[in-house]
């Protein structure tokens, strides 16, 4: 396969370590109450759909960005790749 | 000056050099390396600051910019990797971190790669072997990470050489996929 | 026979060759088929299953039959087609899947047996009585099944790989490739024109027409120069695409030597290329089916495109007098070529009624052969005419022509169906088709020469102008646009077996038995009568197995469906897949800077993830390694040893948030770490079991050096970088692994601190005072060489890493050695470090197996409630946290001298060995020549309460069973006194 | 019908017109007592049980496809019960003892054949791994045989003892392990289940399920409502795209494995043998292919095909191996959908929704499986308690901690 990098451009995807599913980023806060079954979902419960996933790809033997690409897991098309970091900045992630 | 002898990357006091049909492969263990890594909101500081030691531009995404002394390379956003020659810059590093100060996280990276310079015609036929990248398409100035051989590998498009940083622990591996590539090929 | 004249040979040049013990004569451009036919040689293999004597059956990479061993040793290829095998000399071959002989084969048997081996029939019997499948039948079929034979010696040849990046990727040199390549070259456009073939042309080496005013050869010729002279334009014959893959990636095998007795020095066999390119056109032509009729698998019968081929590119013909059966015009252009060429073409059986009169030939219309005969080779075919008498013909070869396929394999290697096409009775590329393909030519059903010619310019204008790429319409040659004109006609009722898969034998009473069976849709009848899994993956039989199977269900071939064509296109030899990846090539080797000066000492290796570290450095009169590891042990304790350390992970750590950032890593505290301090770490994954454990050295507010183990350290760096990046974006922390960057040694013991202070350059205090256990500093060595010092202990001693550069790693290390002879330092391996850190009770990867908790390894109080780290939630689910949870713990065994196995599960005195009984295991084991006992740790419920007791470490798999006294997992100094001295 | 070599002779003798369908085609029945989703291994495995040893009645499976034609028929056939962990040896065992009867019990060959595993041993510590796996195995009943270098040169000459990267130390073998017949499998179990009266529906798709206040009544299909008093879904390759119609998520990914043939060749490899320092394992099939495969691609799919990067380094790890590989050649090459778990190990539970059963998160430990994963799905099924040898099987075994990670590589379906 071929990832887009929004940086590099497109970059062979053996480049790449996968992770899953970009919910990943989303990550409970650990101290909140009852944080338990938060991070049961977070951890272990998956949409794993049939088309369109945002997915989590580290370029590992590239320039180290982790990335969330959003492809079909039925034909492959990779249709947006985006930077994680401005991603999890988007979802109010910050320190 | 310390007492310690230096040893190259393939384990000698000598760089080793090899020349097959049309391409000569040079191992160059005399340039130290540094990471230039900007402090978050100090992206434009530590560049300026970058620039400043440099007396040339730092490299754009994916570029590689020489000057009379410095030269650099991009390896990821808003990090470069400085080189210059080892006799003159042994304290690179520390020469670096004093100009970005607190811009920028520095670090030394002279002894973690092994450097060969590859010259000679037809280096696209060599490389086209090696890794995927498109040399046909990489213009003189390009700086890009691959995987060569297993190998987290650096390839630097000159003008009119092509320089490969490999991790020096594995220099002995990838010497010997060079050589029997080049072999393959000329 | 050879004609005497044509052909695209070499007859100036004769180059001999040997095929079943015999020596035969041959040219230059002719590939093992065109030669043993040349040669009067029609027997050439033995079918699958029936062992029904074989000959060529096409004149290309879809040949079933004609399969040879070619070469021998370790070179020795099964299965090769003789149809793709260009002749060299001294060329060898042999026949396969006979014995004792091709022309006389034992298993023929089966022939006659063939009613009771019918489709399946294995999956009704051999079940009684249970034993005699693996001791009796299992290894009759094993022996009679199977092809042609490797000898598994070695392979001797070399492979290679590449990478290739193009516009328009061209997959065929026939006519609409060829032109199609030409459209794209002229206009500059990066193109890549592949072919299997060693003569690019295609089907126009096989034909007589001409494209304009030339033979179509010698056009193709001509194209080739041409593309020759484009710097932009790559020529690749002998080279096969065998997959279409994601986002315009393909793969290629190169045969770059295959057509050389041996390749030459340093060069590959073949070589691997993955193509990645912008636009596809595949423009691999088509492929004729045969008729299936009752005994229509002897030696002599033919595709009749293939008989065309041999005459018209090989001037060979299998026999002078021939016959040819059709149901389409094709077949007539067969009959017109061999009869110009001067072979004997005694008739020419039309399916159809009204099929045209043929010149120089009988034309019997609306017949069908219905049988034929012929021991080894084809003697004669049974006709059987429109008035429903019957007619005998003596033939040496017989060409078949069903109709054309169009070659659609690649187009559906990305889950793509082909649609049925009516007025060709064939299916053609439909949607679904790999990101960027298009197809022309035969591919897409245009079967004229003008058609491919207009279509492969046409579509590489049209693949190029996608890519603003614009290109000038060339002056398409005159060429034949002859109409396809066919009745579709699949096989020939009869009681007879007809065959349709002739390599594995699969009939058309196959078929019916599979629709009476209920294996009706396409999968099952495959599955069921093995049609189609043959080394020509169905492209020869898979069409006619679907029509019978539509016939008998009723439904339409549409309807019926097709099987998945899958990758590769041909079958790939597994060295070019591999590469140079072989031997001790298979993965590159990580050598450690103390590597050269371990390998002058003598150093036993030992592979370590990519490493090779030094094992233990045997020295002179020991006999075994227990000696030399025992010594090394002994004398660290005792005094001074020093171990190459570089292989731990390094992650160095920066930036204002770097303290936080680890806090949050980290299951235990590290915000309140001290400058020029050291901790030990423990991180924990997500899900709360231990990751990686390691120190942390705090060089600066904002600067910290992580360490973590050799095993974990690309992962660790990358869970880092995720955390970094994706939990906690706005942190300011920089990371970067300088694992490489500095050559690491441990220097423990009591006098460890006496050897180093004569290498610490003066200015630099590491009295225990000044530079106390888990003190690090920035100092320099021997004169000014900067280095690193952490004061920390794996093996329990006054021990001490030191760090230079690493490309002072060798000086320093024959530097320690030399400062520290009065101590009598020694160099210590793999094995002592694990003794002492076993004694020492220290976890390792034994014990950090991905399966452990904090709690396990007895530091479930490191995980801090009070802040909120990676896994400290999930750590304290019920599961993980039970009372009688295993805790890691240590072992006497009762008899100091008897091992303890490690992998030894552990279990009451007396108890059963069930697993009922099972209270845990032995991680970690060696022989302890500080305590002159065999000693171990490893996991035991509720192990911490169970001090003192007794229990068996059982290990039948080794036959092995210890009684062994629970004690502490810190066999040694458990206060901790001598690495604070 | 009976099958028999004297059965064959009879029809040989007299044109073959006797035969009949494997398994008949009928139409769905209104309602069933209990509708099984899903016509692969599992599935028809878990009907015929329910049918022959549960004596359970009014049973249907429903395929949307052909039988078959998931993952039973496309895998790499292997057969073992070599686990590390009590949460699984104890299960494995059970279905290879199964496996050893299975031919005898529904009367079809699937060539079970015993022709021994081997798991190749390259370090110390995986040494030490393999013995704890190995004493394991045998406290769980199943055999275990640890085979010094000397032993492998002797049993398999033609590995790499000399010039390898990863040097060759010993290994593990299972003598009673081996391959099966795949498609024959689900075949055998059709017939078998069709005989004792399950209707096998195929083309048949589950569009949704009919639940009210908390009850699954049953399946509402591309052929109209299907009632049924229980609903047991075994569908790998689709578990969360059919459980997601009951609206439930689960700790499942789902990913593409790549398995690979060669051309037919005289015999060459003896049992099954599975390199430990690269990915590749290998096996001969009775008609002389070399059926072999290595890691799934590591990314979530659907699509049953794979990638170049991954044949490549499966073919690196061979030719490692076995040097005198170089010349065969690869045949075929197809894709599986494995639905990998969260820590590797299936599950075999009711649902929070009543009468609603699952059965899946294969990962690719399917195929070995299917005989007890039939027994035991119909043991819960037909009498609401798990089978002894699947009680740790359970959906809440993530919330609560109790793992069963072979591998320890936690919550990473793709490091399974």
């Amino acid at each position: 396969m071929i990832i887009n990098h929004p940086l590099l451009g497109p970059c062979d995807a053996q480049e790449f370590v996968y992770k899953g599913d970009a919910s990943l980023i989303d990550r409970p806060d650990g101290m909140a109450d009852g944080t338990d079954a938060a991070f049961y979902d977070y951890a272990y419960l998956r949409d794993n759909p049939a088309g369109e996933h945002r997915e989590l790809w580290y370029h590992e033997q590239g320039d180290r960005s982790w990335l969330v690409v959003t492809r079909n897991t039925v034909t492959h098309e990779i249709t947006s790749v985006e930077l994680a970091r401005d991603v999890a900045r988007s979802m109010g992630r910050s320190r | 000056m310390h007492d310690l002898a230096p040893m190259t990357p393939l384990g000698a006091s000598a760089p080793r050099r090899d020349t097959i049909g049309p391409v000569t492969i040079t191992e160059a263990p005399d340039w130290a390396l540094t990471s230039v890594a900007a402090r978050l909101g100090q992206e434009a500081t530590s560049q300026a600051a970058l620039e400043k030691v440099m007396g040339n531009p730092a490299p754009g995404i994916a570029g590689h910019t020489s000057g009379a002394i410095f030269s650099a390379f991009w390896i990821g956003p808003h990090i470069w990797m400085v080189e210059a020659p080892y006799a003159t810059h042994p304290d690179l590093a520390a020469q670096i971190k004093a100009t970005c100060a607190d811009t920028a996280s520095v670090t030394d990276q002279t002894g973690a790669w092994v450097r060969f310079d590859l010259t000679g015609d037809d280096l696209p036929r060599l490389m086209e072997r090696l890794c995927n990248l498109d040399m046909g398409k990489m213009q003189a100035g390009t700086a890009r990470r691959t995987v060569i051989e297993h190998l987290g590998c650096y390839v630097i498009r000159h003008a009119d050489s092509i320089t490969i940083y490999g991790p020096r622990s594995s220099a002995k591996s990838l010497h010997h996929a060079l050589v029997t590539v080049a072999k393959s090929v000329f | 026979m050879r004609l005497r004249t044509g052909g695209q040979i070499d007859r100036d040049t004769t180059i001999s060759f040997r095929f079943d013990g015999q020596y035969y004569k041959g040219h230059p451009g002719d590939t093992l088929a065109s030669a043993l036919l040349a040669n009067g040689v029609r027997l050439m293999g033995r079918s699958f299953k029936y062992h029904r004597p074989r000959g060529v059956l096409t004149a290309g990479s879809d040949e079933p039959n004609a399969l040879v061993e070619l070469r021998s040793g370790g070179r020795q290829e099964p299965n090769t087609r003789a149809t793709v095998i260009e002749l060299f000399d001294g060329l060898r071959a042999e026949p396969q899947n006979a014995w004792p002989s091709l022309k006389f084969d034992a298993l023929a048997i089966n022939d006659r047996l063939s009613p009771f081996l019918t489709a399946g029939f294995y999956y009704k019997t051999f079940m009684w009585p249970a034993a005699f499948w693996e001791k009796l039948y299992e290894p009759i079929i094993r022996r009679a099944a199977g092809l042609g034979s490797i000898t598994t010696k070695p392979d001797p040849d070399a492979y290679d790989k590449g990478f290739l990046h193009c516009d328009l990727l061209i997959i065929g040199a026939g006519p609409s490739g060829l032109m199609a390549a030409l459209t794209a070259g002229r206009a500059g456009a990066r193109v890549i024109l592949a072919d299997e073939d060693f003569r690019m042309g295609g089907r126009l080496n096989a034909e007589t027409f001409a494209i304009s005013d030339m033979a179509g050869s010698a056009w193709a010729a001509q194209a080739v120069a041409e593309l020759t002279t484009l710097s932009n334009v790559r020529l690749m014959p002998r080279t096969t695409v065998f997959g279409a893959f994601d986002h315009g990636i393909y793969g290629a095998v190169e045969r770059v030597s295959d057509h050389l007795p041996t390749p030459q020095d340093g060069k590959p066999r073949q070589t691997l290329w993955r193509i990645y390119t912008k636009r596809t056109l595949l423009c691999a032509g088509a492929l004729e089916r045969p008729i299936a009729f009752a005994n229509n698998d002897r030696p002599g019968i033919m595709t009749a495109s293939a008989l065309r081929a041999y005459v018209n590119r090989w001037a060979a013909s299998p026999a002078e007098t021939v016959a040819v059966f059709t149901n389409n015009d094709d077949g007539h252009r067969t009959a017109a070529d061999l009869i110009a060429k001067g072979v004997k073409v005694v008739a020419l059986i039309d399916t159809r009624a009204d099929a045209p009169k043929p010149a120089g030939t009988e034309l019997i219309a609306g017949a069908q052969v219905i049988d034929t005969s012929g021991r080894l080779g084809l003697a004669g075919i049974t006709v059987k005419l429109a008035n429903g008498q019957t007619r005998k013909l003596a033939v040496g070869a017989l060409g078949v022509s069903g109709g054309w396929n169009p070659n659609v394999a690649m187009t559906c290697h990305q889950r793509g169906r082909p649609a049925w096409d009516d007025s060709i009775a064939a299916f053609i590329p439909a949607g679904d088709l790999p990101q960027g393909m298009t197809i022309a030519g035969a591919a897409e059903g245009q079967f004229s020469t003008h058609a491919a010619l207009a279509g492969g310019a046409t579509k590489a204008a049209q693949a190029l102008n996608d890519l603003g790429i614009t290109t000038t319409k060339p002056d398409l040659p005159q060429a034949e646009d002859a109409p396809t004109k066919i009745t579709p006609f699949w096989h020939v009722r009869g009681d007879k077996r007809a065959w349709l898969d002739f390599q594995n034998d699969v009939t058309v009473k196959d078929v019916k038995l599979a629709h009476q069976e209920g294996f009706r849709s396409v999968e099952h009848l495959k599955r069921y009568t093995t049609l189609g899994m043959a080394t020509d993956q169905g492209k020869t039989s898979n069409m006619g197995g679907l029509a019978v199977m539509a016939e008998l269900t009723g439904q339409t071939i549409a309807q019926t469906g097709t099987t998945m064509f899958r990758p590769p296109y041909t079958p790939v030899a597994m060295g070019v897949l591999a590469g140079r990846s072989t031997g001790t090539d298979f993965r590159p080797t990580r050598l450690t800077p103390s590597h050269h000066w371990a390998k002058e000492q003598g150093a036993v290796f030992v592979e370590v993830g990519m490493w090779l570290r030094a094992q233990w450095f045997p020295r002179p009169g020991e006999k075994t390694w227990r000696e030399s590891v025992d010594r090394e042990v002994r004398a660290t304790r005792n005094s001074v040893g020093v171990c190459d350390v570089t292989t731990l992970g390094k992650i160095d750590v920066q930036g204002v948030d770097a303290a936080e950032f680890l806090n949050r890593i980290y299951c235990n505290a590290f915000a309140k770490l001290p400058v020029g301090r050291v901790r030990y770490g423990l991180m924990l994954r997500e899900d709360g079991i231990a990751y990686d454990d390691g120190t942390a050295a705090r060089l600066a507010e904002d600067h910290f050096v992580v360490t973590t183990t050799t095993a974990n350290a690309v992962a660790v760096y990358r869970h880092m970088e995720f955390a970094r990046q994706c939990l906690w974006p706005d942190m300011d922390v920089q990371l970067i692994s300088t694992t490489e960057a500095w050559a690491q040694y441990a220097i423990a013991g009591p006098n460890a601190r006496k050897l180093l202070q004569k290498i610490v350059d003066p200015a630099f205090d590491i009295s225990n005072d000044a530079f106390p256990f888990m003190a690090c500093a920035e100092i320099t060595v021997c004169n000014g060489c900067p280095a690193r010092l952490f004061r920390i202990s794996f093996s329990g001693e006054l021990a001490y890493e030191l760090a230079v550069p690493t490309r002072y790693g060798d000086a320093l290390i024959r530097r320690i050695m030399a400062e520290g002879a009065e101590f009598d330092v020694t160099p210590y391996g793999t094995e002592a470090l694990g003794v002492m850190r076993i004694e020492k009770g220290h976890a390792a990867g034994n014990e950090l197996n991905g399966q452990t908790t904090a709690l396990n390894l007895g530091m479930g109080r490191m995980v801090s409630d009070k802040k909120d780290s990676i896994g400290a939630v999930l750590s304290r689910r019920e599961g993980l946290t039970m009372p009688d949870a295993l805790r890691l713990v240590g072992f006497r065994p009762k008899n100091p001298q008897t091992r303890i196995p490690a992998g030894a599960h552990l279990l009451e005195k007396g108890a059963a060995m069930v697993v009922a009984n099972d209270l845990g295991y032995v991680t970690s084991a060696c022989y302890s020549p500080t305590l002159e006992s065999y000693i171990a740790i490893g996991f035991l419920k509720n192990g911490q309460a169970r001090m003192g007791e007794t229990l068996r470490a059982a290990s039948p798999l080794t036959g092995e069973d210890v009684e062994i006294e629970i004690v502490s997992a810190h066999f040694v100094d458990p206060e901790g006194e001598r690495l604070r001295a | 019908m009976r099958y028999s070599g004297f059965r064959v002779l009879k029809e040989a003798l007299t044109g073959h017109k006797g035969w009949t369908p494997a398994w008949r085609d009928p139409d769905p029945q209104p309602h069933y007592d209990i509708v099984i989703v899903g016509g692969g291994g599992h599935g028809l495995a878990t009907a015929y049980y329910l049918a022959k040893e549960f004596r359970q009645h009014r049973i249907a499976v429903i395929e949307k496809g052909w039988i078959g034609g998931g993952n039973v028929g496309r895998n790499t056939t292997i057969i073992r019960s070599n686990y590390l962990l009590d949460g699984n040896e104890p299960f494995y065992e059970f279905s290879l003892k199964l496996w050893e009867g299975l031919e005898q019990d529904f009367n079809y060959n699937a060539m079970v054949s015993q022709r021994g595993i081997l798991n190749l041993i390259h370090t110390d510590a995986q040494r030490d791994a393999f013995i704890r796996r190995g004493n394991g195995m045998i406290l769980n009943g199943a055999d275990a045989e640890l085979l010094s270098v000397a032993q492998l040169k002797r049993e398999y000459p033609f590995l790499n003892y000399d010039n390898a990267r990863f040097p060759i130390k010993g290994g593990l073998a299972q003598r009673r392990g081996g391959t099966v017949r795949h498609d024959a499998v689900a075949w055998g179990y059709a017939r078998g289940a069709d005989s004792r009266g399950v209707d096998i529906i195929q083309n048949c798709e589950v569009t949704g399920f009919r639940i009210e206040n908390g009850k699954c009544l049953g399946v509402e299909t591309s052929r109209g409502f299907i009632g049924a008093g229980k609903v047991g879904v075994a569908v790998a390759g689709s578990s969360s795209r059919v459980m997601a119609k009951a609206g439930m998520r689960l700790p499942i990914e789902s990913h593409a494995l790549q398995a690979f043939v060669s051309e037919g060749l005289k015999p060459v490899l003896p049992g099954v043998i599975t390199f430990g320092a690269g990915h590749f394992y290998c096996s001969q099939s009775d008609k002389g292919g070399l059926v072999f495969g290595g890691d799934i691609d590591g990314y979530n799919s659907y699509a049953q095909r794979g990638n170049l990067p991954v044949i490549e380094d499966v073919a690196e790890g061979g030719m490692a191996l076995f040097p005198g590989l170089g010349r065969v050649r690869l045949l075929r090459i197809w894709g599986g959908i494995m639905d990998m778990s969260m820590d590797g190990s299936p599950i075999i539970d009711r649902t929070h929704i009543d009468g609603l059963y699952f059965n899946g998160g294969w990962c690719y430990g399917g195929f070995k499986a299917t005989p007890a994963s039939g027994w035991c799905f119909a043991h819960l099924l037909a009498t609401d308690t798990p089978h002894k040898t699947a009680t740790a099987y359970r959906f809440d075994r993530f919330e609560r901690g109790y793992l069963i990670d072979e591998k320890g590589m936690g919550a990473q379906p793709n490091l399974h």
